[in-house]
């Protein structure tokens, strides 16, 4: 094995896994809703672009600084979430998946046809910080937005742990998806505890997608599909509920892609990961950390 | 006829069913009682094949099950209902029981017939059945808009649907009052004399003592006594192990 | 003329890759490889035609057929997970199958040219139809005698015993376990059986478009393969149609009036379809004929979302 | 008396409504349409088409319009039909199309539109054994090489990408001579950029003397670019040819200038010389050099770019095509004899067919453009880069 390709190796693990905080944070999304609701919301991935998008617009419209410009990214996904909760979930029967999954399919077409429309589908320059900035360990380049990126989405992971399990409204969100009628007789409202998640989940898009954003530095309405697929592999591979489970399938997903890029080629990079996962997925049907085997 | 051997399902380091032998005779009403979680619907589940044992077998005439799916085990003639009732709402009355109709009647020469045929829920078997079970008037309805207790015939009539050898029922008598209790004995001796063998796994002690041939009680996993209605409420250990839950003990006085 | 003939061909090869999923739905699975099948009946008859210069007939036949085994062989392991993995299983196995199209470069001479799938520049010249005399609605009236025996089919399975195995496992697993239903074979049953119906959708679908590529049979196909059945309605294989003259007629043809708000309608009113009629247009269950005639009370639905769960 | 004036508002309505549409039927007119995707992703393609359209369009109407057999002067009307980038709904577009009156249409904007929709169409005319559809389309936009040759019914004004591109690797050798080698990039899975490095760009360096020393592949929706930038690292290219589209070229671009990639030349893919690549990183793109077929170097390109800009679009290569293709039209059914009866239609249809088939020259606001025997047309073309926030022309071939 040359000296190059062990280099390319770590590097393109390196990478894989500072990006793959993105997917786990649309992964951790995905899991939070499907907690609370047992539910499937395809639109994600297009609120999280499109709460980038609002913050393109404040960066475009009074040149906001970098840190408005994610914060604003962050808020708007989660309103959007908000909206796409009253949307696509709220009216429709809980005892009828179907009828959201179509919903938040129509959501998704919906929002992206928004963005395409105000943006015209034209990429725009998304700031990011430390964008030149790069660790030289040996050989092994460490980007500096990626790291940034990564440490956001550490940061990120942390406020919600600490929502989750140290505050009464992360108790009610457990309370809801463990136990939905009890927590329900306790008084808790669902809806409410579902508009928080949604809302909550919205933000970890939005800054999933803020930092897509920032990691490439431009900013394009193609991102959409490719973050809601990679943040649904990450779900399915960590195991649905569990938000460690996310994580780690996260940082797997970035990581076996850039691997298989580089020994497989662009071309046949994504056949891999898709194999892996189907293989995964039929032999370990629970997920790394999935408590109950493929039910539901 | 149906016996478990030395049956054990663990949880993690629950052990939910704990070494249970029993033998159930061609024909007679089996009664299977226990407090709440002393592992009574994990017996049911490993008798159907929902769980995989820990260890143990469980064999029908000398047929071991252990290792069959569990549509095998329903083909080879053992059949159940659950404790919340699992109708497929979505057909009518008919058609869950003409879906339930596979079981021994299985013929490949028929196969293509008997799946593709349309209308065949209106087959003179399902009407018999229907007409046992008091639900003919309601046999296009969807299952969903049956009333409770209809429900609930319907799905022993279900079960019956797959012409089974044994009859599981779990908690038949759940959420029903004392006089359906009455009716549902009945209905339960009627399946008996159909040539049903019946495991009854009851909470209600009236409903078990009043039509049951004999009588196992199942305590932490454990089998404590086995034996005639009599002798199961003459037990010592059982009346020390339903003394743990007071409400349970005034049952079994009653009785 | 030829642009209704043609906007029927839309119609009648959507209708396909919808009751392909819809076969899958009856038993609640949310299958997602249905463009990945389509994808397979698209390039196999393609081939067989261009490049080998047989019959439509048995080449879309064959089609279905190849997809059908594919669907099999890939059901027994997928069908292994439920719910959201199975959808990304199948997702998973769609994106497989589009991806290998996408990297298959096997091209043979006739004619003097070079035809074949060409990698990411697609499959050219698929010009069975126009090249054998057949006008467009010889096309069209060959399509939807194609789509009338499947419906009919689909129909007559509905009414059937096995119509109602579909369903029963499709509203509860446990309980169709219980009355003896091997799941795995009725899962994989249905699997096949949609892995035909695409594979014949797809075939069609390549000698009406007269070139394929992989971009076509991405993600957004499969979501609207299991769109149309789910619009419409699970109650019956009608559905899936009106769902279809739904989408591709009113939404993307009949709104075509409103220039740019066409494409923001769309999304919009797929949202609001869902909001109004939960269980699609035509509803979950199979509307009898009294139900058709106003006799169906809303009783029953308020009683079965007590129901579940 | 409230109800009376609402009457009376009605009544009038209707017969001013009833004038008009008299009035209109005075006036001949003559339908030419264009169609491409003016929504989704790659919406702004047909939309600034479909501008340029409507400026031209508009600009010969002033002029009186077009003349037809027996003399008279028709008005053009046109429309834009969006096909959503989706092959299915552009074949149904174009039918849709031929059902009307229109004469002829212009479009499509994507290229995998355009290969099947030309599949559907007559591959040769007058071949009574094929039955495809007997329509001429004038492609604007779409540009992946070679495409008009699928059917004798199709012609495009699309620039050729191997006259350009070789033409540019040729100046590069003559101002640079000392540069030796070059290192490719392409957006694989989109068949316009897969097909200009493979078959248009790494021809012409070769041809052009230069040694290709890698290639960089990446998608469409690719975020990532490290991997494929380090290897361009490594292999020091002195010239750097990406074929893709703004998004991947943008991101590629930044990772370039992140792992400090300093090619003496960058070559950009013809689709990139727009307001998008600048909208997206003007800084990383400072120059990108690209050829187009298009950029205000005259006073009649100044006037039709402003002319497209009033109507809401933006004039780049692709909808400086869609303006051609009006005058040129404009020209060709002046010579046709065009009756533009409801009568003629099919044989107006194969009289503009003819008379586009056997053009051998036409007008461009570059200059004149080459008509090749196959439909498609080899375009004047300048060299262009990205400097300070937007195109620059850098040479011009021709003088």
């Amino acid at each position: 094995m040359d000296y190059f390709f062990i280099i390319d190796f770590l590097q393109s693990l390196v990478d894989g896994l500072l990006f793959g905080t993105t997917y786990a944070l649309i992964g951790i999304g995905f899991t939070l809703i499907f907690g609370v609701m047992r539910k499937l919301n395809l639109a994600y991935g297009a609120a999280a672009l499109a709460g980038t998008y609002i913050g393109v617009a404040a960066s475009l419209a009074f040149d906001a600084p970098p840190p408005l410009v994610f914060l604003l990214s962050a808020l708007g996904s989660g309103v959007i979430g908000i909206l796409v909760y009253y949307c696509c979930f709220r009216f429709t029967p809980t005892h009828y998946p179907m009828a959201s999954l179509l919903a938040s399919v129509g959501m998704l077409l919906f929002i992206d046809e928004v963005v395409i429309h105000a943006s015209h589908g034209m990429p725009f320059p998304y700031p990011s910080v430390f964008r030149d900035a790069t660790i030289e360990l040996g050989d092994v380049w460490i980007r500096g937005d990626l790291l940034f990126v990564f440490g956001i989405c550490v940061v990120a992971m942390a406020v919600l742990f600490w929502l989750l399990y140290r505050t009464p409204l992360g108790l009610a969100t457990r309370a809801v998806s463990q136990q939905p009628r009890a927590a329900a007789l306790c008084g808790i409202d669902p809806t409410r505890v579902n508009l928080l998640t949604f809302g909550i989940a919205g933000i970890l898009g939005g800054i999933a997608g803020a930092m897509t954003a920032a990691a490439v530095g431009v900013i394009s309405p193609i991102i959409a599909m490719g973050l809601t697929v990679k943040g649904l592999i990450a779900v399915v591979i960590g195991g649905l509920g569990s938000i460690p489970g996310a994580i780690i399938g996260g940082l797997l997903v970035g990581a076996a892609e850039n691997v298989f890029l580089l020994l497989r080629g662009v071309t046949e990079r994504d056949i891999y990961v898709m194999l892996l996962l189907f293989l995964f997925l039929t032999l370990r049907p629970g997920g790394l950390f999935g408590s109950s085997a493929g039910r539901d | 006829m149906l016996t478990l051997e030395n049956l054990s399902k663990h949880f993690g380091g629950v052990h939910a069913v704990d070494g249970v032998s029993l033998t159930i005779h061609e024909g007679e009403i089996f009664g299977l009682i226990g407090p709440n979680g002393s592992g009574k619907s994990t017996t049911v589940n490993l008798i159907t094949g929902l769980y995989a044992p820990t260890t143990g077998t469980v064999t029908l005439d000398g047929y071991d099950l252990t290792a069959m799916a569990q549509h095998e085990r329903t083909a080879m003639g053992v059949a159940r209902t659950f404790q919340n009732i699992r109708l497929f709402g979505n057909l009518t009355v008919a058609q869950n029981l003409w879906v339930a109709q596979n079981g021994h009647e299985q013929r490949r020469a028929h196969f293509l017939p008997r799946w593709f045929k349309a209308g065949g829920e209106h087959s003179p078997d399902i009407d018999e059945l229907l007409k046992f079970s008091r639900l003919h008037s309601k046999r296009d309805l969807p299952a969903s808009a049956l009333s409770f207790g209809e429900m609930r015939r319907l799905e022993m009539a279900r079960a019956l649907a797959s012409n089974p050898r044994v009859l599981l029922l779990d908690e038949p008598a759940a959420g029903a009052s004392l006089e359906d209790g009455q009716l549902l004995a009945e209905r339960i001796r009627d399946v008996r004399d159909r040539g049903v063998t019946v495991l009854l796994i009851e909470h209600m002690m009236e409903l078990v003592m009043g039509i049951s041939d004999r009588i196992a009680v199942l305590n932490f996993g454990r089998k404590i006594a086995e034996g005639s209605p009599a002798e199961v409420q003459a037990n010592s250990d059982v009346r020390a192990a339903y003394l743990g839950s007071k409400h349970k003990d005034e049952e079994l006085i009653h009785a | 003329m030829d642009f209704y003939f043609g906007l029927a061909q839309i119609i009648g090869v959507h209708t396909l890759l919808g009751l392909s999923a819809y076969v899958v739905l009856l038993t609640g699975q949310v299958s997602m490889a249905q463009a990945g099948f389509y994808a397979i009946g698209a390039y196999t008859p393609g081939a067989m035609t261009a490049m080998f210069g047989l019959h439509i007939l048995p080449a879309i036949v064959i089609a279905g057929l190849v997809s059908a085994g594919i669907a099999c062989i890939v059901g027994f392991p997928a069908l292994r997970v439920k719910g959201l993995m199975l959808v990304v299983a199948t997702l998973a196995f769609g994106e497989m199958v589009r991806l290998f199209f996408f990297n298959l470069t096997w091209q043979v001479e006739r004619n003097g040219e070079l035809v074949g799938p060409n990698g990411a520049e697609g499959f050219r010249a698929i010009r069975y139809f126009p090249q054998n005399g057949w006008e467009v609605w010889h096309v069209t009236v060959f399509i939807w005698i194609v789509v009338a025996v499947v419906m009919a089919a689909l129909w007559w399975m509905d009414r059937s015993r096995a119509g109602a195995v579909l369903r029963a496992v499709g509203h509860d697993e446990i309980a169709a376990q219980s009355i003896g239903l091997n799941l795995t074979a009725v899962k994989v049953g249905a699997m096949t059986a949609g892995g035909f119906i695409a594979g014949l959708g797809g075939g069609i679908y390549a000698h009406t478009v007269t070139h394929i590529e992989h971009g076509v049979f991405g993600v957004l196909l499969a979501t609207f393969a299991i769109a149309y059945p789910i619009l419409g309605g699970l109650g019956t294989v009608f559905g899936t149609l009106i769902a279809v003259l739904f989408i591709q007629g009113f939404l993307i043809e009949g709104l075509r009036f409103m220039g740019d708000w066409r494409s923001l309608l769309f999304g919009a009113l797929i949202v609001l379809a869902m909001n109004l009629r939960p269980t699609g247009l035509l509803g979950e269950h199979a509307p009898r004929m009294k139900h058709l005639l106003g006799l169906r009370g809303r009783k029953t639905e308020t009683l079965e979302s007590k129901e579940a769960n | 008396m409230k109800l009376k004036s609402l009457l009376a508002a009605g009544l009038l309505g209707v017969s001013t409504l009833a004038l008009a549409t008299a009035a209109a039927a005075q006036d001949k007119t003559i339908r030419i349409v264009g169609f491409g995707a003016s929504s989704g992703v790659v919406g702004i393609f047909g939309q600034n088409s479909s501008a340029a359209m409507q400026a031209a369009f508009e600009k010969i109407n002033e002029a009186g319009g077009v003349t037809l057999a027996d003399g008279s002067q028709a008005k053009i009307v046109t429309e834009y039909y969006d096909d959503r980038c989706n092959a299915e709904e552009g074949i149904s577009v174009l039918r849709r199309i031929a059902s009307t009156d229109a004469l002829v249409a212009i479009g499509p904007t994507c290229s995998n539109v355009a290969e099947p929709l030309f599949g559907i169409l007559q591959a040769k005319v007058d071949d009574g054994g094929d039955t495809g559809l007997q329509f001429p389309v004038f492609t604007d936009v779409a540009i992946k090489g070679g495409l008009a040759g699928i059917s004798e019914w199709v012609f495009r004004n699309t620039p050729s990408e191997a006259t350009m591109y070789d033409s540019l690797f040729a100046w590069i050798r003559q101002t640079h001579p000392e540069l030796k080698t070059i290192y490719g990039g392409v957006e694989e899975d989109f068949a316009h950029s897969r097909f200009t490095w493979y078959e248009v760009m790494k021809k012409a360096a070769e041809a052009n003397g230069f040694e290709v020393v890698g290639e960089a592949q990446w998608l469409l929706s690719d975020t990532n670019f490290s991997n494929q930038a380090r290897g361009m690292r490594r292999a020091e290219p002195n010239v750097v040819a990406i074929s893709a589209h703004p998004f991947t070229t943008c991101g590629m671009l930044r990772e370039m200038a992140r792992q400090k990639i300093e090619p003496e030349v960058l070559v950009g893919l013809t689709s990139s010389s727009s307001l998008e690549t600048i909208s997206g990183c003007a800084a990383e793109a400072q120059g990108l050099t690209i050829p187009t077929s298009f950029a205000p170097v005259n006073q009649e390109a100044i006037e039709a770019a402003e002319a497209v800009v009033a109507k809401g679009g933006q004039m780049d290569l692709h909808s400086a095509s869609a303006w051609e293709n009006a005058f040129i039209l404009r020209d060709v059914i002046n010579a046709a004899g065009i009756e533009g009866t409801a009568e003629s239609l099919e044989e107006d249809r194969r009289k503009i067919r003819d008379a586009l088939a056997q053009l051998t020259e036409a007008p461009g606001l570059l200059g004149q453009n080459k008509r090749m025997p196959d439909g498609e047309a080899v375009k004047p073309y300048v060299f262009v880069h990205a400097k300070d926030k937007g195109w620059e022309v850098l040479h011009e071939p021709s003088s």
